[in-house]
């Protein structure tokens, strides 16, 4: 009995051992818990996906960088002290800061950019398009003239577009030489740069132990300050109420992805040990008619169902107010955004242009959206909407692959979906919506509208910003009366952070096309 | 020398399943209605880069000379590259296969002892309160839907009572230093106490969910086996010698009870490595489990033929190793 | 000779008692099953349990207070009341009905999966063991590699090849349950086919399909139907994982596992989400469970005693 | 303490039933015999008259869900029936000893068969320890058999081997064999080595010939009735044989349905047998030179379920009188004999006084 007892003592003993670090965690390091599942690669001539991307922008040095100054994203030197733009646009000089170095201790050449775009470039890979097709670009537009000019031929992108393009993820620029040395089979460095970082940015990739963590460590070779937070660890924690709990828990610092019932809980309760930070997020989300579908050829079809949805509804419940309502392609902020909300729930109405249409008694429609709670929510709502106008709809649930899949086939009757802005300018928002050459959302949902097409093409050529204003409002305008589109809102994104956490603010202002971790202090 | 011939035989059938496995892992993915390249590039890729990529993947070509392309790379090892980490398959596998392994093989060896245990109790007790409380002890755990006993423990011991970590393999500030891949094995080789307490710790939670669920099969098996053997003249025989009762059990029952109770530790493996892909998910467990459903939710197919076979392999292997034992243990067998 | 008319006259069918008297042995051995039955608590547990299941199943509509698929965003996450003994989910909806209402779909899962891995595997496995052979060699090898893969995983791998549905998740489950049925009949057929009857019966011109439909499958189906009875527990428990990880049934249908699926995200706030469909799973699968384990036991002669 | 009609074991009244689904069985209903040190006394019967679970009844090895409910198995000083488990266990193996009929499946079929002879001997030296100084030392526990060492130096392994040359086998071939690699003959002598390796008092031999071959029934018979005769052992042989009986023993029990109907010496029994039943069974055995026809008894061995009332011959008995299926017969000495002979019988025609 003795024996057994001391046994049982033991385990207990066991048990109370405190897990390491259960806590306490330093000071100069930040652990964030997410479902890393969407992390596949630090390589910045093949990152595309949002939070991946906001760690590799910390690992890498581009050109310029965006900075938010008064709430709007302006282009900052980087690596480049200055640069210059030829008279017709077309021919961009950069002249790179001097004494910078990689993180390895090797200088920052002009070389090292060419090489890093021409890879790009040939790489072809996810964001590529951005320099092939927004910019233009080629091997040859890139030339390293000297050891610290380097000049970039475009096909005459408007300036802000081209600086937000080279800020993005693509830009980042890579240590040539220390590249080189690890290729295999003339990859340019491709299976080693998944896990490895080369980069001249604030931190470096530690390590990466995939479904366990990420590790990245200050860079002691950056030019800038440095940063308080010397190491970050990004936990793999794919289930959102164990990201959740570790936070409440103060075993992590950043929580993200937690539910919005999470989030609202937070924001309503005071909690002493947690605080929620939010920010308007640079994604569009909305519901989209297939134009060349049954009822929905007919525009007052389309806008009937704009008329349906209960929008407040949706913000407000599905939601918890983490939105921002935006019935427009343009995010707040954008150029040429102008606040116009034209759509409110009106049944009357709605039914009224659906018998103008030849539909008073509605029709039966199939809408799909992928697994994320909120949309199934969304999906909910706009069902029921619809059904107040006599339109009976059909949930389908897909996996967000085979969901793309059959979207880009034009296969799909209405979609409950959104859309993540690829740089920050109206041209990423108004060619994919409005303009169907380009294949993307308006081609997807068959509206093969020719005149919205060339004022969207006109709109991303026109250098003279008041007219390109005007181009868009009128865009917008169209749009919202003819578009396949009701945009519903821009979502607030939310973290749970512990309350010891500052500046995380000036870092996540932004999010998805500015993040800053060195920012972030306790 | 039966012996001998005996496990040539049953690897010659191995191969042959092995392959058969391979032919349907090979058709099954490739019926999958949905594009594999939508998965890779998101929402947001235009057409021309759709394209591209799937001349890139070889996905234009006929499925048949796809198949033939498989077989020819799985000949030179090459098991595809996996479309969403862009790696190959068999890097991927080879990464997550030893954490797999832990779980595995500390969940059926859990389960053994647990098993045994309840089973040669019931066995011993029949029809007593103690048969009836081990039975639905060990029924329970074929029961209860681990994905929802593993959230309710994780909620229990490691956000009410904080005596157990709620996921993953080790703490994160640690930093082990890898030989093997298996966490524990690679503490004990460098010396690492603190990353082994730590691993064990991590690894109390999922062995015991995924291990408890095997526990049923096995306990039944003993308890069917313990009643058979006790039954047995030679039980008589060792009463008759006036042995006490335990020892009658533990020499001379157990040893002959335990025999059949090997061969279902074969088929036992095989659905702790089915329970595993659950239980990995809700552990956060960096496995061959999570590894091929999340394969499979995003349609990642040459990740997902490759990890189904490697979870056939290790069944098959595992099985044909218990029936070799099974061989040696038996004395009747061996000759 | 003798043998002969004795076998035809039995062929014919013509003797009733006869069928009976040699079904004695049978008969008796049923009588002892159902005292064996009776003795055991277990058992009996089980059987209370699935009684109760399948007459919620069959009551569903009537005892479920709520529409289970209505939603109503203002209401959601209610914690349980008086009106809501369950609570309220993520979208309002009563979890007691949705509870109620998925014991239909669990029967609706048992009934189809057990329909179609027994015709599978009752046909795939009579055919193996009456022709025997070469025949006989590839299906087993057929049945092997199916057997060469962890259940769970290959179901999997179908529902996620055939697009995550509810329907394709049954069809995923009985792809792979079938193997079981198709070993037992296989058995089964070999001890019939070497019945002397059936060399007399095959003697008076009978055909291949004839003596298998009528005198093979039927000594098949009582031991295939025993299995199934076993590996119901297992089946639920297969489709529920399934549910679980998004390759089964799809929301808003209210299959336990997907409900559990979908709460999981709630279940530190909002337990009641996760935790009655758990529990409606857990004391389920727990009823087929036990009355299968008491099933074993009375079949397994080394218990059987 | 009650009278002992034999100095080595007196079973009075034993009654033993099983509860099985159908009911309960009663097996033995009221069984008596008694036997003195070194004698021989066999029990006949048809199969499933109650003679094996009579012997294992001696030794308390009925299992569930057979339970002794009533009667006195007295060894030397002790009841048996009565005695708790750990003390009945040192005189399991060692006073008293059993082989079974089927030979290879009394032995453990893991285990080495020098193996399973030495652990009897460690076990009963153990006993032997026991009951000697220290009945108050507690459970026996398995400190001293596990030990390779102690076997080796007490020299378990020497008689282990001494008694397979005795038992007529070779030792060197033998003691590393596993049981399945015996044939029956040798797996008999196997067990008789074991048996008579504690030097018991009693031997219980639970037909051990009747699973071999005729041949070597014989060979056995006569081996074991060699090493009985060195050793002064008592045996207690259950057999269907009456010829085997006749050869073997001293004694006769003959029981019939749970009871011994007649009890006496060979000659006795032989010459003056007196219940029917034994009168029917002599008809039924066999003999050279013996020309009247043999004759089966009619009728069938009855249901223990639901056993005839009364006497339960008395379905089949061609001498049935009208109080057979009230009462049951006592079981009386026959007057008219030596006490030596023993005679007893339990029938209504020898019952003067009714």
């Amino acid at each position: 009995m003795k024996r057994k007892g001391m046994g049982l003592v033991g385990l207990f003993l066991f048990m109370a051992i405190p897990l390491v670090m259960a806590g306490n965690i330093p000071k100069d390091t930040l652990v964030m818990a997410m479902n890393t599942e969407i992390f596949k690669t630090f390589d910045p001539g093949v990152c595309f996906e949002v939070e991946p991307s906001a760690f590799v922008k910390n690992i890498y040095a581009n050109l310029v960088t965006l900075d938010i100054k008064d709430g709007a994203f302006t282009p900052v030197g980087d690596l480049a002290e200055k640069w210059e733009q030829s008279a017709d646009g077309k021919l961009w000089t950069f002249y790179l800061k001097k004494g910078v170095k990689f993180a390895n201790g090797d200088p920052v050449k002009a070389s090292d950019v060419e090489y890093s775009y021409k890879r790009a470039v040939k790489l072809n890979k996810s964001p590529a398009w951005l320099f092939t097709d927004t910019l233009g670009l080629t091997e040859d537009s890139i030339k390293a003239v000297n050891d610290t000019t380097v000049t970039i031929t475009t096909n005459g992108a408007p300036a802000n577009v081209v600086l937000s393009v080279l800020a993005a993820n693509i830009g980042g620029v890579l240590n040539e030489k220390e590249v080189k040395a690890h290729e295999t089979n003339g990859d340019m460095g491709l299976a080693w740069l998944t896990d490895h970082s080369a980069g001249a940015g604030p931190y470096v990739l530690k390590e990466w132990k995939r479904k366990t963590q990420i590790a990245l460590t200050v860079n002691k070779n950056y030019y800038g300050d440095t940063p308080a937070i010397k190491t970050i660890l990004l936990r793999d924690m794919p289930e959102a109420s164990d990201r959740y709990l570790s936070l409440k828990k103060g075993d992590v610092d950043v929580a993200y992805q937690i539910t919005v019932e999470e989030a609202a809980g937070l924001r309503d309760n005071k909690d002493e040990s947690v605080q929620l930070f939010t920010t308007p997020g640079q994604t569009l989300e909305y519901v989209a008619m297939n134009a060349s579908w049954g009822p929905f050829k007919d525009a007052r079809v389309r806008q009937a169902v704009k008329y349906a949805i209960d929008y407040d509804a949706i913000i407000n419940k599905v939601r918890e107010g983490f939105a921002i309502k935006n019935q427009q392609f343009l995010a707040i902020g954008y150029f040429g955004y102008k606040e116009s909300n034209p759509f409110t729930r009106d049944v009357a109405k709605a039914k009224k242009l659906l018998a103008d249409a030849g539909y008073p008694n509605g029709f039966e429609v199939e809408i799909v959206t992928n697994e994320s709670e909120i949309r199934r929510a969304e999906a909910v709502v706009v069902q029921s909407n619809l059904a107040d106008i006599g339109i009976k709809s059909n949930i389908i649930i897909m996996q967000a692959a085979q969901m793309y899949d059959k979207y880009r086939n034009q296969g799909l009757q209405m979609i409950v979906a959104g859309w993540g802005i690829d740089y920050p300018d109206a041209d990423a928002l108004a060619k994919p919506f409005a303009d169907y050459t380009v294949k993307q959302l308006a081609w997807r949902n068959a509206w093969l509208d020719d005149k919205a097409a060339s004022m969207a093409s006109a709109a991303g050529k026109e250098i003279n910003e008041k007219k390109r204003a005007q181009i868009y409002y009128d865009l917008v305008k169209y749009w919202q009366d003819n578009g396949p589109f009701a945009m519903m809102y821009q979502p607030i994104e939310f973290w749970g952070i512990g309350n010891d956490i500052k500046g995380f603010d000036k870092a996540f202002d932004g999010y998805n096309v500015h993040c800053d971790f060195t920012l972030i202090s306790k | 020398m039966e012996l001998g011939s005996f496990i040539i035989k049953r690897l010659a059938l191995m191969v042959l399943v092995i392959f058969g496995v391979l032919i349907i892992v090979f058709i099954v993915t490739r019926i999958i209605p949905a594009d594999p390249v939508g998965a890779i590039l998101g929402g947001n890729a235009p057409p021309a880069t759709v394209d591209a990529m799937r001349h890139q993947l070889g996905l234009d070509k006929p499925i048949f000379a796809q198949l033939l392309d498989y077989l020819g790379g799985l000949l030179r090892g090459d098991l595809g590259t996996s479309l969403v980490s862009s790696r190959p398959v068999l890097t991927d596998i080879l990464e997550f296969l030893p954490a797999t392994i832990e779980l595995a093989v500390s969940s059926i060896i859990f389960a053994v002892v647990l098993g045994i245990i309840l089973g040669l109790l019931s066995a011993v007790f029949r029809n007593h309160f103690i048969d009836h409380f081990s039975r639905v002890f060990s029924i329970l755990g074929i029961s209860l839907p681990g994905f929802w006993l593993g959230l309710i423990l994780i909620l229990i011991f490691y956000y009410k009572l904080g005596w157990l970590p709620s996921g993953g393999q080790y703490d994160m500030f640690l930093f082990p230093t890898r030989t093997t891949g298996l966490i524990l094995l690679d503490a004990m080789i460098h010396g690492e106490w603190n990353v082994f307490w730590n691993g064990i710790k991590h690894l109390i939670l999922p062995t015991f969910i995924l291990g408890y669920s095997s526990t049923a099969s096995i306990a039944r098996i003993m308890r069917a086996s313990m009643l058979d053997v006790l039954h047995q003249n030679y039980i008589r025989t060792a009463r008759a010698k006036g042995l006490p009762r335990k020892m009658v059990i533990l020499r001379h029952a157990l040893k002959n009870a335990l025999i059949p109770v090997i061969t279902i530790i074969g088929l036992e493996f095989g659905s702790l490595l089915s329970g595993a892909v659950l239980t990995e998910t809700i552990f956060a467990w960096p496995g061959l489990g999570r590894y091929i459903v999340n394969s499979l939710l995003t349609l990642d197919y040459p990740a997902v033929s490759g990890g189904t076979i490697f979870i056939a392999l290790i069944y098959s292997v595992v099985n044909l190793a218990v029936d070799i034992l099974y061989a040696a243990v038996d004395p009747r067998m061996r000759s | 000779m003798k043998r002969t008319s004795s076998a035809a006259g039995y062929a014919k069918g013509s003797s009733w008692k006869k069928f009976l008297y040699e079904r004695k042995p049978m008969m008796d051995d049923m009588k002892h099953s159902v005292y064996l039955w009776k003795k055991t608590p277990l058992a009996l547990i089980g059987t209370v349990i699935i009684v109760l299941f399948l007459l919620v199943a069959l009551f569903a509509p009537l005892l479920a207070p709520y529409d289970p698929i209505a939603t109503d965003l203002s209401r959601k996450l209610e914690a349980p009341s008086a009106a809501h003994p369950f609570g309220l989910d993520q979208f309002g909806r009563d979890v007691l009905s949705r509870v109620i209402m998925g014991t239909r779909i669990e029967v609706q899962i048992i009934f189809i999966i057990s329909i179609i891995s027994i015709t599978i595997g009752l046909i795939v496995g009579i055919v193996a063991g009456y022709f025997g052979g070469v025949i006989d060699e590839i299906l087993m090898r057929i049945t092997d590699i199916f057997l060469a893969f962890p259940r769970l995983v290959l179901a999997m791998a179908f529902a996620a090849a055939l697009r995550p549905t509810l329907t394709n998740a049954i069809v995923a489950i009985s792809l792979v349950e079938w193997t079981v049925y198709a070993r037992l009949a296989r058995a089964e057929a070999i001890k019939v086919r070497s019945q002397p009857y059936i060399e007399a019966i095959r003697a008076l011109g009978a055909s291949d399909f004839k003596i298998m439909f009528f005198h093979v499958l039927p000594m098949s189906i009582s031991p295939v139907i025993v299995q199934l009875t076993m590996r119901m527990g297992t089946i639920i428990l297969t489709a529920a994982s399934l549910g679980f990880l998004g390759l089964g049934a799809q929301p808003p249908l209210p299959e336990w596992g997907a409900i559990i699926s979908d709460g999981r995200s709630y279940l530190m706030n909002n337990w009641w989400i996760t935790a009655f469909p758990g529990m409606a799973i857990a004391i389920t699968v727990l009823g087929f469970n036990l009355l299968g384990d008491g099933i074993r036991d009375i079949l397994d002669p080394r218990i059987r005693r | 303490m009650q009278y002992r009609r034999g100095d080595l074991l007196d079973v009075s009244n034993l009654r033993v039933v099983f509860d099985t689904y159908a009911g309960q069985v009663k097996a033995l209903n009221g069984v008596e015999l008694w036997m003195n040190h070194g004698e021989r006394l066999g029990v006949v019967g048809e199969t499933g008259c109650g003679k094996s679970v009579t012997a294992l009844s001696v030794m308390r090895l009925i299992e569930e869900p057979g339970r002794i409910t009533e009667g006195s198995i007295l060894f030397e000083d002790k009841d048996l029936a009565t005695l708790s488990e750990n003390i009945l266990n040192t005189v399991r193996g060692k006073d008293i000893a059993m082989i079974f009929q089927e030979p290879v499946a009394a032995l453990n079929p893991v285990m080495k068969v020098g193996a399973q002879i030495v652990e009897n001997i460690e076990c009963q030296r153990k006993s032997a320890v026991l009951a000697q100084g220290a009945r108050k030392a507690g459970p026996v526990t398995d400190s001293g058999l596990s030990q390779k060492h102690r076997t080796k130096e007490t020299g378990s392994v020497e008689i282990m081997r001494d008694m397979l040359g005795r038992v007529g086998l070779d030792w060197q071939r033998t003691e590393n064999l596993y049981p399945h690699e015996l044939s029956g003959g040798m797996a008999q002598r196997v067990m008789i080595a074991m048996a008579l390796s504690s030097r018991p008092k009693l031997l219980i031999a639970d037909e051990p010939t009747s699973a071999l071959d005729v041949t070597i029934q014989a060979q056995i018979l006569n081996l074991l009735n060699n090493l009985v005769r060195e050793t002064q052992t008592a045996v207690l042989l259950i057999t269907h044989a009456m010829g085997v009986a006749a050869q073997f023993c001293d004694f006769i029990a003959v029981m019939y349905a749970g009871n011994v109907v007649e009890y006496g010496s060979v000659q006795s029994i032989f010459k003056n047998p007196l219940h029917p039943y034994t009168k029917g069974l002599l008809r039924a055995v066999p003999k050279i030179g013996r020309t009247d026809e043999l004759q089966s008894i009619p009728g069938i061995v009855p249901d223990l379920i639901s056993p005839p009332s009364g006497c339960r011959f008395h379905p089949r008995c061609p001498h049935r009188r009208p109080e057979c299926d009230k009462n049951q017969p006592r079981f009386e000495p026959v007057r008219e004999e030596l006490e030596a002979d023993r005679h007893h019988v339990a029938c209504f025609l020898y019952q003067k006084d009714l």
